[in-house]
């Protein structure tokens, strides 16, 4: 697989996770790619930090309108039944638990369901925007990546860099598989047939848990 | 209309040294003609509030370039690299804060709130340095109040009241900026007679000025 | 509308003991048809969360009367006698709440905070048990969340999403009971197909069943 | 006076206290009054904590409408350019400051500005509404009531009916004077020249700090 039908597999695999009138915020970057993989058959309803739910497809020529973007700044159109609202009301929605499902990009995830994902000390500073709040108070926490940066394992026993939010990571969806993240450690529960459970364990620093993993079925 | 104020006479409201919001999110939201005279001004030493640090050439940004900004509190400074840069080599102090934080912050000193606590941050150097409060078995933040002198806001459309709304995703920190400064002004993209009572996003007592933007 | 409720399936929904949010200030913005079916259903051991205790004969007045109710949060009882009779007598609780505190703790409910700090009561019974935190120079009482089990609301307009609109004073604490209960049932003067994206007061997502009243 | 003409006068001398574009809130019972005697070449924004600013007369047949009431439950209008808003919002703007004057019955006020005005253990059990938080966030509190009550003093040295508030009170004016609570103590600024001096200290049981004080000019 390529960069790009890489972010799609684990765009596509991730978006089954979803159920009917699920509240679900994507990141930026990889987890934007989930939008384009939502199932027909149920309601999912987008929220975006700045302030809407029902967010849709990027607008055409004739549908574009500067005042409504997404929280990249990016614009993007409003699905009929979504509305608006100011930050204090997006994130009383975020961080009083009415978020179903957060899926979101990360540099590091550990085995006790921490990550970090908005500061390199030294280097880059974008700042943790809205991502804090989403991972603590989302129901469920994706994280959407790939497995490691440069052949450098990102699914650590410990993280190094700052932590976003500690212990609050339940799945990892990657181009190698599907974690789950409990109690006792990371359980590889799926894996991608392209990939040796020994590849995926040797890609991966933490300690992964396998016990019968099924294949991973996407279609991108 | 009696808050009407020309832009030319912004300058008399500003001054060295002073603390404002501004509201928006990646300048969707901000008003850009206002932050423009703000430059133009060249009033310095500011502390902005803002959620983030505007996009180059856009926005915040014009500040910060022009030197302007003493201090950045936002919450995400990535779209602007010029922003991280002059904080990495100490020209610009930048305070990272939580977006929903900082919202709640803001709310808090507009609402006279001593502070609210969060559960965001927990366990990050977020919380270094604050008190940490356990209530219902769960540990929290204690965060603090965040007011300004001014906060500088975009209404998409102003009544003769200078009760506002402001239109699909523009309003982000608006609101909340305006219950929490001493002085308010408003950069209006319409002034209509009035605006449906129900639909009032801003009551006009927050209000001090409103500036109409030449569209 | 996926979300329309039958008036007669309100009792699959609640059960003994549980508590209730109830919108409206002096019965304006209170649903009285779902409170009336409350009464004939005869649910009881019921833990209100209303600002008051409804005007006599209507409103929670009635579930009051019908001795269904076991505790009362409010924050003013004096409109209907009957409450402050059955509370001395010892056949009520009764938690008197400052108005804004009342409103603060359900919004703290519904965002997940851990509880706010507010200046009113420093110095009276109602800091009485509660943590005092002194931030800025300044005493505030450390108020906790509130939440229940169920919302009983008053809608004026809502969509076939189950978007809402509260009509002038109507709307008072029925947005942020919205945002605080495992359940939210809205009653609905009218049902149209769609309200403006900027209009909405209650989104959609906070609603679970919307119940049509009959005009 | 008769007690309607005392309540009269008592609201009227009040009105004088407001600027132009002040925010005003007035409780229940005497307050309300003051409605009726604003000036009319100032601009006065009342608000209504049960979610509006711009509260008009009472309505007629014609323009009656169930849906807007004030903080006593009653009928009222609406002003041109005033709004509604919720109670987070309504309480936002009380406690934040944001209300200049709030204007409040009580049943017993003291030397330190406390205020007791919301319980009579044992007898009479209404409840605070919203009462503390408008004594705690106004700017400048004024108390709106008779001297006396049956002949017995409520200016006293120390409250003794469960407090408001502690040391929030600016102003009283009743029937007998306007006087200003500051740091030293109470003090009569303006008194009614239907009363001597020492009637209106003998119908206060707080000391009464009387420096040259003014004639009340009140047109009922």
């Amino acid at each position: 697989m390529d960069k790009l039908q890489t972010r799609n597999f684990i765009a596509a695999r991730v978006a089954k996770e979803f159920k009917d009138n699920d509240v679900v915020n994507l990141g930026i970057g990889l987890p934007t790619l989930v939008a384009n993989f939502l199932p027909d058959d149920i309601t999912i309803n987008l929220q975006s930090e700045n302030g809407l739910i029902g967010l849709g497809p990027k607008p055409n020529e004739v549908n574009f309108d500067r005042d409504i973007t997404n929280a990249g700044g990016q614009p993007v159109t409003l699905l009929e039944g979504g509305m608006y609202f100011d930050s204090t009301l997006s994130f009383s929605i975020i961080r009083g638990g009415h978020v179903d499902v957060t899926v979101l990009g990360s540099l590091q995830v550990d085995e006790t369901g921490s990550l970090a994902n908005w500061i390199i000390p030294g280097k880059m500073v974008p700042g943790m925007g809205g991502a804090m709040d989403l991972v603590t108070g989302a129901k469920k926490v994706i994280i959407a990546m790939t497995h490691t940066n440069k052949g450098r394992p990102k699914i650590l026993k410990a993280c190094t860099l700052p932590l976003t939010a500690k212990n609050q990571v339940n799945m990892i969806v990657t181009e190698m598989g599907v974690m789950a993240i409990k109690e006792d450690g990371i359980h590889l529960i799926e894996y991608n047939p392209e990939y040796t459970i020994e590849e995926i364990k040797n890609a991966t620093e933490a300690n992964l848990i396998v016990n019968e993993p099924i294949k991973m079925k996407v279609e991108v | 209309m009696k808050k009407l104020l020309n832009i030319n006479n912004l300058k008399d409201h500003v001054f060295d040294g002073m603390s404002i919001m501004v509201g928006g999110f990646m300048v969707v939201g901000t008003p850009e003609f206002i932050v423009d005279e703000l430059v133009n001004i060249g009033v310095k030493d500011l502390t902005l509030i803002c959620n983030d640090a505007g996009l180059p050439g856009k926005g915040i940004a014009k500040l910060i370039t022009n030197g302007q900004v003493k201090t950045l509190i936002a919450s995400h400074i990535g779209l602007n690299p010029e922003a991280g840069q002059l904080m990495s080599a100490g020209k610009m102090e930048c305070i990272l804060i939580p977006q929903g934080t900082l919202a709640e912050r803001i709310r808090a000193g507009g609402a006279g709130l001593g502070g609210i606590l969060t559960p965001t941050g927990i366990g990050t150097i977020v919380e270094e340095g604050k008190q940490i409060i356990n209530t219902n078995g769960k540990d929290f933040i204690l965060e603090l109040p965040l007011r300004a002198d001014l906060a500088i806001l975009e209404g998409t459309t102003v009544d003769e009241y200078g009760n506002v709304v402001y239109t699909k995703t523009t309003r982000n920190f608006n609101p909340v900026m305006a219950t929490a400064t001493d002085l308010v002004i408003v950069g209006a993209r319409e002034i209509i007679k009035r605006i449906d009572p129900d639909n009032v996003m801003t009551p006009h007592i927050f209000v001090d000025y409103v500036i109409k933007e030449e569209l």
